[in-house]
């Protein structure tokens, strides 16, 4: 369903950065602020800069262990490494592509299925509603991602609480937000 | 009539051995207005000059053609010839036939056909040289130095012991600058203050120098070997011709909490203060901003009460002095970026944080730590003090692109003093590159790592932050496949990066040079001027121009010194005529200058005024450009831009210009 | 002066007392919210992550709607929210190219042209000048403000004057009479976005978060965000697993604070819904300075 | 029209003007320029679509500089060209007043250099239509079909030198055309001089001309010559920003420079 | 046989960096073609347009211009002046249909001999390749030509 956030499969994903998001990634010089500041860093398979310094190599392999890689899905895009970095490298926009990319290449890591899955649901809520129901959204997700009891617990509480309306929102004409799905998804 | 003569050289085989000589000179003979023409085998010679002396005077010769090598090669040399045999120099001209001609091409008709037209063009313009002479401006033999740093006194003490009187300036209370708080210097770890002070002394005591300490230069007019500057000298409160400098004001003046400029803000001075111990003068000043007198009208009153010599007077004021100078050397030096311009590592909140020059006064004999690194905030001895090179410089975010230079060398001595004085203390230093090119400066960044065990961590630092009395340092170790590391440090010094000082645009305007985008002083060329400014007479000296460590910045003020000397090594300094002329003519018509002044923007070195011409009854007639020939250095661009020829450059005339390209083109080529 | 309103999908759900107490501190003041009529969600990570456009054109319906309303500012307390539509918006303005895109998707024109309000801008320049008047406890304790990743970056679109070290958090705070502690992790992140697919992640992050907190004395967590606060309160359990001792450290919403301030009901500002429980707060007011 | 009279008679009554340039109508009812020293004459004035000429031209005479205190009749180009010459500080003897008639056709007076910088920038004009269309075509056009063109226009050039004269921009008191040491343009009316002088003068004018169009409206062999510096002005706004007649800062294209300028023509 | 046509071409150069280079090309004996004649000038920033034209009208086939480099000029910013005035030059003459091609712009430095010589063979022979520069010439013989001028010329009117 993602969009194709560009098809020249000619470019590399250095090039194919600059053109679509923009960033030229031969700024960076390799200081590393940004790994230093990452929340994830002791998550990641690979550095925000060895992603960097792999996009500016360009050695065969590297596009495909970029894009299989844990790290472009678990960026939370908290905007850290770009607020700190001297050569103002727009990293979390690097993310972002890299993600639609991998996406496109089919190269999803199968670690990072889930938060994929729970991206996916997520859409797939909005499409429905418009809106987010996290009700509809916690059920739909535990089912694709199929760890059913994870985070039930909270749920009746949460009920209890009033903090998961029974009830969907909805948007007045649900059919007007499933166009729009449908003519940016071609 | 033009008479001009045309000499072909042979240049031995040089020419010959391409150029049909013989044939070009037996041609030039033939050209419109050449009254003599021969070839000789070495024109440069001595006979060869002869031989050009005496046909000048023996053919009445007006003007003449040297056909032979380059004019960057032997121009002066026939010029003087032609002026010996009494015809004005500038009426020689050089047609290059042998770099342009007949090196470059085979021996054949076209090549000699080539050397005849060059010849010709030449000759084309002799005919339209007019008679120049050198302009004569006169000097005068005082040099005036801004800035009382190491660069100020270098080049103040090597232009008064040339035998030239120096007029130095020095904004705040004492000479010495940013070297006297310095504690050792790189790479020999001798202390600075007993190298510097001796100079300082040098300065007070020659007598060629006369020191205006707490004085700035108000504004300059004028150009070279004629500048004009006001100097303000700012109200000392005291008069120096009665203190002794016995120092019992300051030690009984009751407002003891001001920051102390010295020590980099880490002890306190009183409001009546002299800067530091070994001083030049050595006699106080009242910061008047901090003294209760002056905020508190009229209040306190003790050191004036106490003064043996009666030397505190309150009511002195700023006084302007007027003064003339031939040469002004810049070199107001640089400032560094202090630690709360760094918001990632805290704004500057946290006191254990500090800068470079907070560093040497802690590891300073002289220092409020008696030369013992103690942190700041409690006095602790810290046990690991992590080091922080590129700290503002480098980082096109914080609009500091370019490398400050002096950091990866000092933030060395720096880690090493520490580890000489704790021996079992551990010091960290992130960095992104290690650039120690300079004699002897790698082998010292190595001894910090291979002998005082410095550990050196290629990364940048994301974040400092304080975690129940230390200091968490968030960086990374790109040499290990970007490892987060997170060091625990008691005391964090930054290598701030080095910046122009915050007056430095107003010093530029009112020098009128120029300054880059950083305020730097701009020189007048990155290679070949690289001490001199677009205006003439001014010269820099130091970090005023690009941030510099010591011997850069001695070498670059002797440098200045001596371009100063130079200067003054004549009663009038001569220059090439080869300047521009806005055409003046008489009444009713004064100049066909429009007065646009488009031209002005143009010209690099502001040597474009504006004239007012008057009739007798004094009334503005017009306003017409003028070129002030001290200050041209006779580019032409102007020349190019005026759109009514009013403008024209000597030695290379519209006139001249024009009928180079006629002479080369309206003959035929073969 | 019109104030149009962005709840957004968290603040009808889990961040529900975020509104609640939002609505209770401005009608108090006597200040009026207009909610953008049939609004929509703003996409949130996941349409950023997987779609450029969507991401962009999600939040531009909203945008678009609040013009159709003829809203000249729109106030979106959600931080994440915010985020999106103050990111759409930069877009929509910059590049004509994406404008006409977008709003051809929409079927309707969109301009970007109204002013979005953060929370902080929306308390400063409307609740503020009247504040004083209605505030009668003070809530005297220790608090940890912590202001989080979407509202503090990027700087350019969250205007805070110090991004590293923000203090409108801190502001608000002083004003309802509490003494906002100097921590370190004023604005790390809490993982927001993994929040339900990687909660072993987020309890990392939010318990290093807790922690600085508790050290440095806070009694009380004020934050700005549903994300932020849903963590650090629904997440307690996995965050205190973290942890060398558990924490039971309150975690509100800056308007439940301010509105305690002003003696709203604890009911009314909904702070009976927190899974970790907000008496701490409630029975510091009125107590001696600290 | 009759509240310009009345304001025009008024400032020549207070003395605010001694002298003031417009236009009234000839026998045949065409506009022609006037110039009224008298609150009396006032009633002759005219302001119409045919009031074309560029009256700042007569600043630069003698007759009328020693009337120092002028009032002055103008369109926006006019007032465009008078800013362009007072960043060229020239008119610096005389103290002007302007009167103009704006959009909505109500008379505007502007009193100081300030009021007229205001009032150009608000009311800007920008390339007249058939101008446009021209260039377009001659751009449009091959090198060799523009070459053939122009030397067919400049074939009828008789070197009058009335773009000259009515170009406000000429105020050069010794033009190249008349200097002799060196003799730059050839007298002779044969098409190469032709060439030579039209392109001098573009180029003197590139980047100052106020697009007025007088030139080319004067010219008893219609040649287009305005196109030349309309053509000119337009790639150096582009090449290098910055529009003529638009300040009193002026920001001549070429008495300055970047460092970054284009310089791909360049090898 | 026909003997090839030699184009005359004129050299305007600035004292410091290309006239230099030019000698560098000569004490490193580097050979290039002899078509080309030079003028020096102190700096770029001096060279008048009308000289071009001069040039051209005197019977030059084709013309190289050529300074210090940005950045190098000995004056600072001569050389920046004339970019910007051979950029509006060159458009002019573009604009009236001029072949610009027969001008020849570069910048060579005092150390560039071989660039020098190169650049003088490369533009020698596309010079060559043009032919002889006779569209000036013929500038004063009057020739029927097809497009109507008169009519585009009545509109700008």
């Amino acid at each position: 369903m993602e969009n194709k956030h560009t098809q020249n499969q000619e470019l590399s994903l250095k090039q194919q950065v600059k053109k679509t998001v923009g960033v030229d990634v031969q700024t960076c010089y390799q200081c590393g602020k940004c790994t230093a500041g990452c929340p994830l860093n002791e998550e990641m398979d690979l550095m925000p800069n060895q992603i960097l310094r792999m996009l500016q190599a360009e050695y065969p392999g590297y596009e495909n262990e970029i894009l299989t890689s844990t790290s472009i899905w678990l960026c939370l895009a908290c905007d850290t490494c770009y607020s700190r970095c001297p050569q103002e490298v727009k990293l979390p926009q690097i993310m972002d592509f890299l993600r639609q990319e991998s996406i496109r290449r089919n190269l999803v890591n199968p670690k990072s299925k889930n938060i994929l899955r729970f991206h996916r649901a997520f859409l797939a809520e909005v499409e429905r509603n418009g809106k987010l129901n996290e009700l509809g959204l916690t059920i739909d997700y535990k089912l694709h991602s199929l760890n059913l009891f994870q985070d039930l617990q909270n749920a009746p509480s949460m009920l209890f609480k009033g903090k998961l309306g029974l009830i969907p929102h909805r948007v007045q004409n649900p059919s007007e937000i499933k166009k729009l799905f449908k003519k940016i998804n071609g | 009539m033009a008479r001009i003569g045309v000499f072909i050289c042979h240049c031995g085989e040089n020419i010959s051995a391409t150029v049909d000589v013989e044939k070009v000179a037996r041609l030039a003979s033939k050209l419109s207005g050449v009254a003599f023409s021969v070839d000789y085998k070495y024109m440069c010679s001595d006979p060869g000059q002869t031989l050009i002396v005496d046909a000048i005077r023996k053919h009445k010769l007006t003007g003449i053609v040297v056909g032979a090598c380059s004019p960057r090669m032997h121009e002066g040399t026939f010029r003087k010839a032609a002026e010996k045999a009494g015809i004005n120099p500038y009426f020689c001209e050089m047609a290059n036939i042998r770099e342009h001609c007949s090196w470059v091409h085979p021996k054949s008709d076209e090549t000699t056909q080539k050397a005849l037209d060059i010849v010709r063009t030449m000759v084309e313009k002799v005919k339209n040289d007019t008679a120049l002479f050198p302009i004569k401006v006169p000097v005068t033999k005082t040099a005036l130095v801004i800035g009382g740093g190491i660069a100020g006194i270098q080049a103040a003490l090597d232009i008064a012991n040339a035998g030239h009187q120096v007029i130095l300036v020095e904004k705040t209370p004492s000479i010495g600058g940013h070297m006297s708080q310095l504690s050792e210097t790189f790479p020999t770890l001798d202390c600075s203050q007993c190298i510097l002070t001796p100079r300082m002394v040098e300065v007070a005591q020659h007598p060629n120098i006369t020191l205006h300490t707490f004085a700035e230069v108000e504004n300059v007019t004028g150009f070279i070997g004629n500048f004009d500057v006001n100097i303000r000298l700012k109200a000392k409160s005291v008069d120096f011709s009665k203190c002794t400098g016995c120092g019992s004001c300051w030690q009984k003046c009751p407002s003891k909490k001001i920051p102390d400029e010295f020590n980099a803000g880490m002890s306190f001075r009183t409001a009546i203060y002299t800067p530091f111990p070994q001083a030049v003068p050595n006699k106080p000043v009242i910061d008047r901003a901090n003294c209760t007198w002056f905020t508190k009208d009229g209040k306190c009153g003790v050191c004036a009460k106490i003064c043996p010599m009666g030397a505190i007077d309150y009511t002195i004021q700023d006084e302007i002095i007027n003064v003339k100078v031939g040469a002004i050397v810049t070199a107001t030096g640089f400032d560094i970026k202090h630690s709360d311009f760094f918001p990632e590592y805290g704004y500057g909140k946290h006191p254990d944080i500090i800068d470079g020059l907070q560093f040497e006064r802690l590891a300073s004999a002289s220092g409020p730590t008696g030369g013992e690194i103690r942190r700041p905030s409690d006095g602790k001895v810290p046990e690991t003090v992590v080091f922080l090179a590129c700290a503002g410089s480098r980082d096109k975010a914080k609009g500091i692109e370019y490398c400050s230079k002096i950091c990866c060398m000092y933030t060395a001595k720096h880690a090493m003093l520490y580890k000489h004085k704790n021996h079992h203390g551990k010091a960290y230093v992130f960095y992104m590159d290690i650039r120690s090119a300079g004699k002897s400066y790698d082998e010292f960044v190595r001894r910090a790592i291979e002998e005082d065990d410095v550990n050196y961590i290629r990364g940048r630092v994301s974040k400092i932050y304080e975690k129940n009395g230390k200091l968490m340092v968030v960086g990374v170790d790109t040499l290990l496949n970007a490892k987060p590391v997170t060091i625990e440090a008691d005391l964090v010094v930054l290598a701030t990066a080095v910046v122009a000082n915050e007056d430095a645009e107003s010093v530029a305007q009112k020098l009128h040079i120029s300054y880059d985008k950083h305020k730097f002083f701009a020189e007048a060329h990155p290679k070949l001027k690289p001490v001199e400014t677009n205006t003439a007479g001014i010269t820099l000296a130091g970090a005023c121009q690009s941030a510099k460590d010591i011997p850069e910045t001695v070498a670059q003020a002797s440098a200045a010194a001596a371009k100063t000397i130079i200067l003054f090594s004549g009663s009038e300094l001569t220059r090439e005529p080869v300047v521009a002329t806005v055409n003046r003519s008489a009444a009713p018509v004064y100049t066909t200058c429009t007065g646009c002044f488009l031209c002005q923007e143009v010209c690099p070195y502001q040597a474009i005024e504006r004239e007012e011409i008057r009739d007798r009854a004094g009334n503005l007639l017009m306003n017409a450009a003028r070129v002030n020939a001290g200050l041209c250095q006779g580019c032409g661009t102007c020349v190019a831009m005026c759109r009514n020829k009013s403008i024209d450059l000597q030695g290379f005339s519209n006139q001249q210009m024009l009928s180079e390209v006629m002479g080369l083109l309206n003959e035929p080529f073969e | 002066m019109r104030i149009g309103y962005y709840p957004g999908c968290s603040l009808q759900g889990s961040g529900r007392e975020y509104s609640e107490s939002l609505f209770a501190v401005a009608e108090k003041c006597g200040i009026e919210l207009e909610e953008i009529t049939d609004w929509n969600c703003c996409g949130a990570s996941a349409a950023h992550s997987l779609n450029h456009d969507l991401s962009v054109a999600l939040p531009a319906r909203t945008l678009a709607l609040a013009e159709k309303q003829g809203l000249e500012q729109i106030l979106v307390p959600c931080a994440a929210c915010f985020g999106r539509l103050a990111t759409a918006q930069q877009e929509l303005v910059s590049s004509e190219p994406m404008r006409s895109k977008i709003s051809n998707y929409l079927e309707m024109p969109v301009q970007g042209s109204a002013r979005i309000l953060t929370v902080f801008e929306f308390l400063q320049e409307h609740i503020f000048p009247v504040a004083d008047q209605f505030i009668v406890n003070k809530l005297n304790h220790k608090t940890a403000c912590y202001y989080g990743c979407l509202l503090s970056r990027p700087k350019d679109l969250t205007r805070l004057e110090r991004p590293e070290d923000p203090m409108e958090m801190d502001a608000v705070m002083e004003k309802a009479g509490a003494t906002p502690i100097d921590w370190a992790f004023k604005t790390e992140c809490c993982g927001a976005g993994l929040s339900v697919s990687r909660t072993d992640i987020v309890a990392k992050l939010s318990a290093k978060i807790v922690e600085d907190a508790v050290s440095r004395g806070a009694e009380s967590i004020v934050v700005a965000c549903p994300m932020c606060q849903m963590n650090l309160d629904l997440r307690r359990k996995e965050i205190n697993k973290q942890m060398d001792q558990g924490s039971d450290i309150p975690v509100l919403f800056v308007t439940q604070a301010l509105g305690l301030s002003m003696g709203i009901s604890a009911e009314k500002l909904g702070l009976n819904r927190h899974f970790v429980s907000t008496g701490k707060v409630v029975s510091c007011v009125g107590r001696k300075e600290v | 029209m009759k509240e310009l009279q009345n304001k025009a008679a008024e400032l020549l009554e207070n003395g605010t003007i001694n002298l003031l340039i417009g236009f009234c109508e000839d026998g045949s009812k065409r506009a022609v320029p006037c110039f009224i020293e008298t609150a009396a004459e006032a009633n002759t004035l005219v302001f119409n679509q045919d009031c074309k000429n560029n009256l700042s031209v007569y600043l630069h005479k003698k007759e009328v500089k020693d009337a120092v205190k002028i009032g002055l009749v103008a369109n926006v180009a006019t007032l465009r060209s008078v800013l362009q010459l007072l960043s060229e500080n020239q008119l610096w003897s005389l103290t002007l007043t302007y009167l103009t008639v704006n959009g909505a056709g109500e008379l505007v007076v502007l009193s100081s250099a300030e009021e007229l910088e205001g009032y150009v920038q608000a009311n800007f004009p920008t390339c007249r239509p058939e101008d446009q269309e021209m260039l377009d075509k001659l751009n449009a056009m091959s090198r060799e079909e523009r070459w053939a063109f122009w030397k067919d226009q400049l074939s009828e050039c008789v070197k009058c030198y009335a773009c000259r004269a009515v170009c406000p921009m000429c105020y050069c008191t010794v033009c190249t055309t008349e200097c002799n040491q060196p003799q730059w343009i050839k007298t002779s009316a044969e098409t190469s001089g032709n060439f030579e002088y039209h392109t001098m003068r573009a180029m003197h004018l590139a980047g100052r001309c106020i697009n007025c169009g007088e030139c080319g409206r004067i010219c008893p062999a219609g040649i287009p010559v305005h196109l030349l510096t309309a053509q000119m002005n337009q790639e150096i706004e582009q090449e290098f920003g910055g529009k003529t007649g638009w300040s009193l800062k002026g920001g001549y294209a070429l008495n300055s420079f970047k460092p970054g300028d284009k310089e791909n023509f360049i090898k | 046989m026909a003997e090839t046509f030699e184009p005359k071409i004129v050299a305007f150069v600035c004292n410091w960096c290309t006239y230099a280079g030019a000698d560098l090309a000569g004490t490193s004996r580097t050979k290039y073609a002899t078509n080309v004649r030079i003028i020096r000038f102190p700096c770029t920033g001096r060279i008048d347009f009308m000289l071009l034209i001069k040039a051209f009208q005197n019977g030059a086939d084709g013309i190289i211009v050529s300074g210090c480099h940005p950045n190098d000029c000995h004056y600072t910013s001569g050389n920046f002046h004339a970019r910007r005035r051979w950029m509006v030059f060159k458009s002019l003459l573009d604009f009236m249909g001029f072949p610009t091609d027969r001008i020849t712009f570069s910048w060579v430095s005092a150390a560039e001999g071989k660039k020098w010589a190169d650049l003088v063979n490369e533009t020698t022979e596309s010079v060559r390749a043009l032919g002889p520069f006779t569209d000036y010439k013929n500038l004063d013989f009057t020739q029927f030509n097809q497009i109507d001028h008169e009519g585009i010329a009545e509109q700008s009117r």
